[in-house]
């Protein structure tokens, strides 16, 4: 990598720091409404993973997306316009926190239903073996929690089937909501239950993101050239509660000290100064560039419309078809009401 | 009596069952240590311990499966959904298991089972989150569908839907928790499955409703009243069965009659009532049934898209006005 | 024209969507090398090979998921669920994903997707197997519900179906495959999505149908016209949209209808078309409107209970009778 | 055993082959309707297990029941019953062939939507243990097929996080359907799925109800003492087609016969003869019981009496519930039509 691409990624994680902290601070103003699933913790990951993920493999991940979407390259405006709602958002203020995707930078959302988007990522992968897009894989990222619903059970078993090049990612942040790992499901080790479909699999460390991004890219090229499923499990660890507003009465403060000391902006930071690739001021700049992207992202995301009611009955079809009923005050609205 | 919010009132009655018989239990995500994810069963795990209160792993599948199992060993699981939309993911469970093994199999199983399940929308929380899809379980006869207005009817249903020999699903909505109201405090407080109820009196327009569409059917009524229109709002309660009696009572003296809820107005709650209304009282009808139900759009993350597409109270009131002016 | 049955018509269908676009393929379970357990797929295995005719495993989330992944790529997927009753492990998939990530992604995706399923009873196939619980899909915005009741239609709305870029998910009829028709060789015959079909005229009642009540009602028809009754029969071809126009046109002549549907009454079909013909029509209305449908229990194995619970030619004949003379 | 048991066990898979041969006969003559999934070639396995079973341990098995029902203890003549839609039929004519069962027998059906009895069987399970039968163990059988699905995945998944003593156990008889194995699952061997759930599993091979017998055994001792879940695959194999009328394109008349070359009863014959357990001639009488237990259950089933119209409204609901809409002839019928 060149020292610009470094200051890059390092200021990509900051960056996804800095829009949730932000977002936790508009939603606590009423700005932001329904779920917020923080990313926060797990930066290493959606940055490590992004930086070696090529143009033509598609990313799909759950609700807890933010990280995801910055990473896919999606602006920060737009994330932060769909955070408020706004018109601007990149789903048209319609999908919200758990739904940000841009199609054009081959990232498929941000599904809400867990696991539910993991056959989705096996007919994704699908797609690209039947039009002969031989080089492209699709990652397919998901909790652990998600592990132990049937959708997962049938996606990795077709995908192994159809031998169809996907990369299965477990982002194992130890919980699902406020169930320990050992509490839902069989296995510990969540990589050992890609053994009951024959899949190779391994384990690796998420919170440095050098070290992610080297050992995904291995595994990248390793299914370019072989073809077939792989199941990676990255252990990470989220600082914040499971959305806004969790008691956290299911894990002990300490643990998540004991996590934050390997804070995985820290420990990049430390690489970073530590092989003499940049300096402490540089990153501070970046820092402080973060910070500007954020705060130009919620000026843009505050001043950006509402949508409107004609918005409320777009894109219900893609072809022209009828509304079925648009509701009680809104079918008499012609009526003068 | 004690006035207590709605919340109050269903872990009430889920306490005093639990309490009461031993083959009660309750399973399902995150309704143990961390005590419900709308705090229903919160001190339960502490209280009860982690036999009777079963945190599960995220299967849908199994969540209801395995309570229908244990069912058929004797004991009666409360098996909780964290929200109907999850429903889907067991549906199989909910529509073809627990709605048809007692008569499939000539009356030998038997399914002492209540199926929770957070119900309704206006929380922001997306499409795929925020959906009242109660009538489509209603289609299925075998199934029980029960589904409060009020924080009394919540608590006296649920101990009876939990007495219950047959398999219930016990629609709860989230925007309601919070609404009080007068609660019996007797530990053998049950409401019976499958009647509707007079929660107003009037004579010039009948209102049916159900769940969250009652607290509002009640304000259009209110409203109504000072224009000097008089409303008797009917609470269905119980989508299946579905008993009509109250509502052709008062449709008698009405002549008119607006129907209130929160999903989807097509193949929803609305035009079964509707139906039955004119099958049941033709010769009564003055006036077309006016049904106020959810913009058919899925509903959307952006607040006001999405209150635009819910009902409102002023949806039912201009419907009622309607109704009798024409 | 060609006389040929629903099932070649629909055969036909597929068939030359295939050959006619690379994108559209087929996957379900035994759809390829057993040539599909209704025979519908037949020969295909062979002609089109193993990458466009998919055999899948026992796992219909699986089926359903990966054809939306497939379509969001710019495939045309068909995916077939052998009977719908399965369609209920999958609902999670085809009601909360296919039904909403074009609207959900403010319409950046699209999903170009057909899921065939086949509904109905009166094969002695038991409760689980036997449901015609059409209606329930159709209550989901963002999916199109479409089910024919002749061959022609089979096949015109087929091919709409797989040339839409929307999800459709498309109900075929067990006992309606060996039926009869006239069907248009014409590799573009194509019939309109969302549009109902008057396929019998009359001027005295409107009997709605669709599906299998189609043929019924255009028997029961011939019974009524040798009584001196002309009935006007209008097939809904599609649940979802659902068009109106022309059972209102008709209604508004004959100012009487019956609406027979082979699923259960509650909140079915049935209650939609009949709630919106008293709001589409009502100074038009003569008599209450009459719905025929399914007994409401599960349906049971034994062939005499089966046929009792079914609704049948004659309850059709009946109703209109009785909509006519009180 | 004692020879009584031998000659017993062999009777019973004898009647299992003649019933179903028969019920065969009664579907082409328009008796029997539906779906009819024939156990032919099966029937050491269910033979096996339930000359094994405990009577406090709870069987469940799928829509392939007859063997199973007929094993667990229940008539022949109900069970003919049944499959003719009469009521006295174990089901009172309302299951038919795939919803078999007898709850005093602790038989819990007959299930036809493929893997949903999974989940129940963990329930089963679970209510054992809750209850403090300590002494109990479910037995949960499915087919290769249905290990596929969603349901399985959760379902044992579920029974090892909690604990629970079920026996889950695969009939690999090779096909789901017309699909073999390898087409519709990432293991050719089912028991390695059980390495997902980091459960004890072996495969055994299922044609001589001897082996069978000892297998289980062993294995339910184990688990009455260890507890929790475990997984057994069986291979065997069905010489019918999957229901009736199964063109049986994917497979060739050569494998059937050779699987037919050890068909399990003539395997058993084989070994009571060698054993000096009994004689050809003592076997060839238990034919002919076999032979005149069938049709004694033919001739009860056919002079059954037909279920009414009454029981069609029978048995919706354990409480006393308003029937919702009784269908259009139905509710008119008072009206004299
Ligand atoms: C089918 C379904 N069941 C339950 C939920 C509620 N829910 C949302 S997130 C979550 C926990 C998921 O945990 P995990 O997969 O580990 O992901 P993480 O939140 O840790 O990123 C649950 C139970 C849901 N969205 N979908
Ligand atoms: C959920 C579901 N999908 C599909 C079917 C149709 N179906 C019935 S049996 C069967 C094959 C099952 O194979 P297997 O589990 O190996 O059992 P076997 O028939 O070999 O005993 C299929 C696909 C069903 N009943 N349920
Ligand atoms: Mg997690
Ligand atoms: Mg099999």
């Amino acid at each position: 990598m060149k020292k610009e691409e470094y200051l890059d990624l390092y200021q990509e994680m900051v960056v996804i720091r800095r829009l949730e902290e932000r977002a936790a601070e508009l939603y606590q103003q009423g700005k932001i409404g329904g779920f917020l699933h923080l990313y926060i913790g797990q930066e290493a990951v959606s940055a490590g993973i992004s930086s070696v993920r090529q143009p033509q493999d598609r990313l799909i991940t759950a609700y807890r997306d933010h990280g995801w979407a910055l990473s896919a390259g999606i602006d920060a405006k737009t994330i932060m316009a769909e955070l408020l709602g706004k018109k601007d958002g990149c789903s048209l203020g319609k999908g919200g926190s758990m739904h940000m995707a841009d199609t054009e930078k081959n990232f498929w959302g941000g599904h809400a239903i867990v696991g539910a988007h993991i056959p989705i990522a096996a007919g994704l992968a699908l797609g690209d073996v039947y039009q002969g897009n031989n080089d492209a894989v699709t990652i397919c990222m998901f909790g652990d929690g998600a592990t132990n619903i049937g959708f997962f059970h049938e996606g990795l078993n077709l995908s192994k089937v159809w031998n169809l090049p996907v990369l299965w990612v477990c982002e194992n942040n130890q919980y699902g909501m406020g169930t320990a790992v050992d509490r839902a499901s069989a296995v510990s080790e969540i990589r050992q239950k890609a053994e009951g479909y024959g899949m190779p699999n391994e384990r690796i460390e998420g919170m440095d993101v050098m070290h992610v991004r080297t050992e995904v890219d291995r595994i990248l090229k390793k299914i370019r050239k072989d073809g077939g499923p792989y199941m990676l499990e990255i252990m990470t660890y989220r600082y914040s509660g499971h959305s806004m507003g969790d008691p956290e009465r299911y894990r002990d403060k300490e643990e998540v000290k004991r996590w934050e000391e390997e804070d995985p902006i820290g420990i990049f930071r430390k690489y970073l100064v530590g092989n003499e690739i940049a300096t402490e001021d540089e990153l501070d700049q970046q820092d402080a560039e973060a910070e500007n992207v954020v705060e130009e992202a919620v000026a843009f995301a505050e001043a950006s419309p509402e949508p409107t009611v004609e918005d409320l009955f777009e894109d219900i079809y893609v072809e022209p078809t009828p509304v079925e009923y648009r509701g009680y005050a809104l079918e008499n609205e012609s009526e003068g009401r | 009596m004690a006035r207590i919010t709605m919340r109050e009132a269903i872990s009430k009655a889920l306490w005093e069952e639990m309490e009461r018989d031993e083959r009660v239990f309750i399973q399902g995500e995150e309704v143990g240590v961390w005590g419900g994810t709308y705090a229903v069963t919160k001190g339960f795990y502490d209280h009860f311990g982690k036999k009777r209160v079963r945190d599960t792993p995220i299967a849908e599948a199994a969540i209801v499966g395995s309570a229908i199992g244990a069912a058929l060993t004797g004991l009666r699981p409360v098996a909780e959904l964290m929200t109907i939309n999850f429903a889907f993911v067991a549906m199989d469970h909910i529509v073809n298991e627990a709605a048809k093994l007692h008569y499939m199999f000539g009356g030998q199983f038997k399914l002492p089972l209540v199926i929770r399940a957070v119900s309704g929308g206006g929380r922001q929380l997306g499409a795929t989150h925020s959906q009242t899809p109660d009538a489509i379980f209603a289609h299925f006869p075998g199934l029980k569908v029960v589904s409060p207005g009020t924080p009394a009817d919540a608590k006296g249903l649920l101990k009876a839907a939990i007495r219950s020999d047959d398999p219930v699903l016990f629609i709860e909505n989230a925007t309601l928790y919070q609404t009080k109201g007068e609660v019996p405090d007797d530990e053998d407080y049950l409401e019976p499955l499958g009647k509707s109820k007079v929660q107003r009196e009037g004579d010039d327009v009948t209102i049916v409703a159900y769940s969250k569409m009652v607290p509002a059917a009640l304000k259009a009524a209110e409203m109504l009243s000072e224009d000097g229109i008089e409303s008797q709002v009917i609470d269905l309660r119980s989508l299946r069965p579905l008993d009509m009696d109250p509502i052709i009572d008062s449709f008698k003296k009405t002549n008119r009659a607006v129907i209130a809820e929160e999903g989807w107005r097509s193949y929803g709650v609305g035009s079964e009532v509707s139906a039955r209304i004119y099958e049941l009282a033709f010769d009564y009808v003055d006036a077309p049934v006016k049904r106020v139900a959810q913009a058919e759009v899925p509903l959307p993350y952006n607040a006001t898209l999405e209150q635009m597409a819910l009902p409102q109270v002023e949806d039912i009131y201009h419907a009622a006005k309607e109704v009798i002016h024409g």
